[in-house]
């Protein structure tokens, strides 16, 4: 039996582990359940909510590229209250810290998602979206500019007594000043990376691939960027990190977190390879008593 | 379904080389699962490009030799790594995944297939009781040469009803497998007035092929059940990345091609949806 | 014989076909000379010179990540005057079009390298790499800002008569307002896209595998970000735009044809397959042929 | 130098398989143009994972079967992928690369190998005149076990003049082989003030120990080459992102791994290079 204290603090959360799955990327917490148990997650985060119910995009919704996917699902999701009432109810059921992902498209919807949700309603955490457009400013992503990511996310703090995650878009020119905003905002942590904003193309109808048009690239390709985002970013606040972006081995989780990761998201890993998350905790749990560590915490940020 | 390494029985081209044909077999759990109509996703290599499995119909099954066998063709880069698999190798498959067809047990089947969508309406011709329903496949292809790599020998063996259109005449009927499809409605033994409630039809090929075929049943009355293909990510109905649009009770709605298909309803499948 | 015109007329130059070689990794357009005439191809791109030698960062400077690479040679080479003096004659005697990319720490570093090159010294067209670091300004590099690319590119268009590529940084939120910047500073074409920012950590080591920490992020992974930013960049300004990022095949090639690039640089895919650029020559071509396009220049943006 | 698809003749582990040694032959031209201490770079599949060709010591060239001998360990994925390529496949090579060793026609030649490191002196071994030149081999290594794995059988039967170093002292002295090049240094016949002008070494190992080798040259007044190891992109000096850093008449300066080296002046290299 190993002797590694797997627990990691997050926002005022404890998880079991560090290991945790990305919003989009495990539903609604029961697709992958027929695989294993979801109480041996760290925590899962769902599919982000908006307050109305919405189709999300047309297909092709879906592009593979070298060693990474495109995806334009478009925040394709029940709605707030279909959620609270279908899905939020069997989601408490799972023995892990459940984190629900909100997004919208304007300060009031993302105030009246955060209202909703409060402590004792049975979920860990929000994690803010801050990647969507803000159709009241010209459909810039919230999370492009510094002032509107910190506004969005003190206003989604005014809401809720519950921990606030917020999760960044790596389209930025400085991410270390996107991450500095939301903490001065009032987020309790960062979960980073979102997607790259990505096109492709099919050569024989000479139109872009994905009926969107654009789409969100994530999976291994994108590895490098998000690592550098983490290690930028762990120099830049001093709120803890959810690190994401193409982890598909507990060797790319401890990239992550030598980074300065608190904890890792896994993401597209899930498509490929249902028990991903498994491995990855498996092996940060060897990976640490190998390097004689009590405590996985002690691998925090041990690159810089 | 389940996560699961199957050997590989055989994996080999079938019928002409040039219309790039292969049946996998594939040994383990998963055939004693299986059910028509439904999809296995392999993992066709082992690094991170492709990184995504790739989605093949069951086209049979056999419970006690616990075979699944598969045909494919290859397309690009994850398909031609597949045909580099060799016996006695394990795959990684996820499956089976999907609902599949309703078999009926009694009255007549119609199936309508198209191209390669004619792989997944073997699984039915298998699985069906032919004592008990009299099954007819109208198969649509390019021309004989692919109709024959594809399997039309073992058609004949099988003694089934069925017949063929191709696009150059070369075999069967020259022109649309919807045409044989309305000329096979209007004999007078599917007349409408005539026993129809016995009729059911089941379909698999390209796109816009299926939403003929599905406007042609609802005009004849006929339920039809049709496959869809859609690109896919997870195949368990996490990622939303394969939807199809239906309407139900008259409100547009998403579903999951992986997870509440591949088989859907003709009647209720929105066919182009436009948002 | 084939019967496409493959010609495309770029910043005032005319290339014989659209399929240049990136700067960094084609050397001084000898080092793959034994493998095929460099004639062959449209134009040549060499590697980045600055006013003094360099001798670059420290070793390791090559990472390899899934799908693509991280570099970070730190702009090695052998400076203006040997440039000028050695390897410029001999650049001369190929036959195809030579650009000369140049880099700078400041602004008289851009215009002190523009001077020493004008119209009739032998080379097509100057490519001023904006990526760098401006040391004037904390280190900012003068590519993630629009004014500073302004006025980098306003202050070399001053200084030399031949026709001005001002090559992008994928590194910002904005890619169109970088290419509008570069245009209103006076830009003959643009230039997408230079390396992504990345990071690879050795978890043995439990330090950044790079000396430099930092490295830029090359190959496949990155194309669906950079045929995004040519397809935005497409639609911001006037000028031709030259795309590249992860081109390996004559496909890819295409995509960037149809996204909106006049022409396409081939740049890591050299490392994997040295005769990777011809080989886009040919399907090029032969894609063209098969679309019924008299001139490659039909296919340019017609993804649009 | 030259882009070349060779025939795999051999690829086969070799020792124990713990040691995760394999020999690799391949038949082509590039036999032809081979010498000692050079390299090729191979093209380990044909996806984008991994993207890069790995650089493989050449061991052995045979010109009349036209076969080069690599030696290689496998070490991560593209030397993982090495290992699934089977006999009668094509494999892509760019090579011979990099400039080789220079070799004596008289005298005596001291070989120092750390490890794997070894290999690239295999092919000295071959290819010097044994009847003119007096060639003596140190090798270190971990244990006896992969010293036997790596090729010492073959050593014996050569009757080359070798000794041995490993870390637990399973075979040979225990201890660095640096060791063993101190003593040998120190034999009445390696004198300084013996005929030393006759005595030349190389060495290929790991960083650490060539570093010490060189010093122990430097101080004996031995002319060394030293066969250097970088990640590589190109292969042939286009990218600048394998360097080694030298000094050249007390100036600092690049030089490329790939295409001025990977053989260089042990004299030359500046070890440890902070810039
Ligand atoms: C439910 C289902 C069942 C299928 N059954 C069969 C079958 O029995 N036999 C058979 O030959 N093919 C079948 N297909 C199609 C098959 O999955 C694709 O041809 C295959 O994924 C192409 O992969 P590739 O790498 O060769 O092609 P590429 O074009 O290189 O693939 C690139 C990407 O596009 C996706 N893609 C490309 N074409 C299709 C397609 N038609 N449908 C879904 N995704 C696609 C791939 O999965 C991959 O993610 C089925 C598809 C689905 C969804
Ligand atoms: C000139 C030269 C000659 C060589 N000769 C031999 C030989 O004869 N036998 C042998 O077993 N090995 C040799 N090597 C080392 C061999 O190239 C590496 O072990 C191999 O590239 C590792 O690849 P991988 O994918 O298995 O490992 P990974 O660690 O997955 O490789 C990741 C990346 O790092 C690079 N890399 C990792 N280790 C090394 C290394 N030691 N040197 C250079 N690049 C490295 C890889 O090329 C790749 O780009 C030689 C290296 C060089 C530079
Ligand atoms: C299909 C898909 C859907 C996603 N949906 C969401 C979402 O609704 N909200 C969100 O914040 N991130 C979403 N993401 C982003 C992921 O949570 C994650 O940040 C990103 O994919 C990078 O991690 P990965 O490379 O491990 O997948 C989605 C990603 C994918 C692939
Ligand atoms: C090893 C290496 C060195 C590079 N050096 C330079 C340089 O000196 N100047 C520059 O503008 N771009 C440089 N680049 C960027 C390339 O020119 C190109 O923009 C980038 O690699 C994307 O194209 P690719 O994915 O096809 O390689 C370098 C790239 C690599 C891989
Ligand atoms: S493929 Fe993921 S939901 Fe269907
Ligand atoms: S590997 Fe490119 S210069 Fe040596």
């Amino acid at each position: 039996m190993p002797n590694v204290d797997l627990q990691v603090e997050l926002a005022g959360i404890t998880l079991k582990n560090p290991v945790m799955t990305a919003s989009g990327t495990y539903g609604f917490g029961e697709e992958y359940a027929p695989f294993y148990d979801p109480a041996l997650l760290g925590a899962i985060t769902v599919k982000g909510i908006t307050p109305l119910p919405r189709l999300g995009n047309p297909v092709p919704r879906l592009a593979e590229t070298p060693a990474g996917i495109l995806n334009s699902v478009g925040l394709e999701n029940p709605g707030l209250e279909v959620f609270l009432q279908e899905y939020l109810p069997r989601l408490k059921n799972l023995d892990t810290a459940v984190i629900v992902n909100i997004s919208g498209f304007s300060l009031e919807d993302y105030m009246m998602m955060a209202s909703a949700f409060q402590k004792g309603c049975g979920i860990a955490a929000l994690e803010v979206n801050i990647s969507c457009p803000n159709i009241k400013h010209g459909g810039m992503a919230f999370g492009t500019d510094p002032r509107s990511a910190e506004e969005v996310i003190a206003a989604v703090r005014k809401n809720t007594g519950l921990p606030l995650i917020a999760k960044l878009s790596p389209n930025v020119t400085s991410i270390a000043d996107m991450a500095k905003a939301v903490e001065s905002g009032g987020a309790d942590a960062v979960s980073l990376i979102n997607t790259l904003l990505g096109m492709s193309i099919d050569i024989h109808a000479q139109k872009p691939l994905l009926a969107n048009k654009v789409g969100g690239l994530s999976g291994p390709a994108v590895r490098p960027v998000a690592v550098r985002m983490v290690y930028q970013v762990f120099e830049a606040v001093k709120i803890p990190i959810i690190g994401m972006g193409g982890i598909m081995t507990w060797q790319d989780a401890v990239e992550f977190m030598l980074a300065g990761a608190s904890a890792v998201s896994i993401g597209t890993a899930n498509f490929t390879d249902p028990l991903a998350p498994l491995d990855v905790i498996k092996g940060l749990e060897e990976y640490a008593e190998s390097r004689k560590c009590a405590s996985i915490r002690e691998i925090i940020g041990a690159a810089h | 379904m389940m996560l699961i390494k199957e050997k590989v029985i055989e994996n080999k081209q079938i019928g002409n080389p040039e219309q790039g044909l292969f049946r996998l077999v594939l040994q383990g759990e998963a055939a004693l699962a299986a059910r028509p109509g439904q999809f296995v996703h392999i993992r066709v290599g082992e690094t991170y490009d492709p990184l995504l499995r790739r989605p093949v119909s069951i086209a049979a099954m056999n419970r006690e030799r616990r075979e699944l066998t598969l045909y494919y063709r290859v397309k690009g880069k994850g398909t031609a790594l597949l045909t580099q698999i060799r016996p006695d190798e394990m795959v990684s498959i996820l499956g089976p995944l999907g609902n599949g067809f309703q078999l009926p047990s009694s009255g007549r089947l119609l199936l309508i297939g198209g191209g390669i969508g004619v792989f997944p309406l073997f699984s039915i011709l298998e699985a069906v009781d032919r004592k008990k329903v009299d099954v007819k496949l109208l198969w649509g292809g390019e021309n004989q040469c692919f109709m024959e790599s594809a399997g039309l020998d073992g058609l004949k063996k099988s003694g089934i009803d069925y017949e063929l259109a191709t696009m150059d005449g070369s075999t069967g009927y020259k022109g649309l497998v919807t045409d044989l499809l309305r000329t096979e409605l209007e004999s007078p033994q599917n007349k409408r007035d005539s026993p129809a409630k016995t009729l059911l039809a089941a379909s698999c090929g390209p796109g816009g092929m299926m939403k003929a075929v599905a406007a042609i049943c609802r005009e004849a009355g006929v339920p039809l059940q049709v496959s869809l293909e859609e690109r896919m990510a997870c195949g368990v109905g996490a990622c939303l990345g394969c939807v199809c649009t239906v309407r139900e009770a008259g409100v547009l709605q998403r579903k999951k091609v992986c997870k509440d298909g591949p088989v859907f309803d003709g009647e209720e499948v929105v066919w182009d949806a436009e948002c």
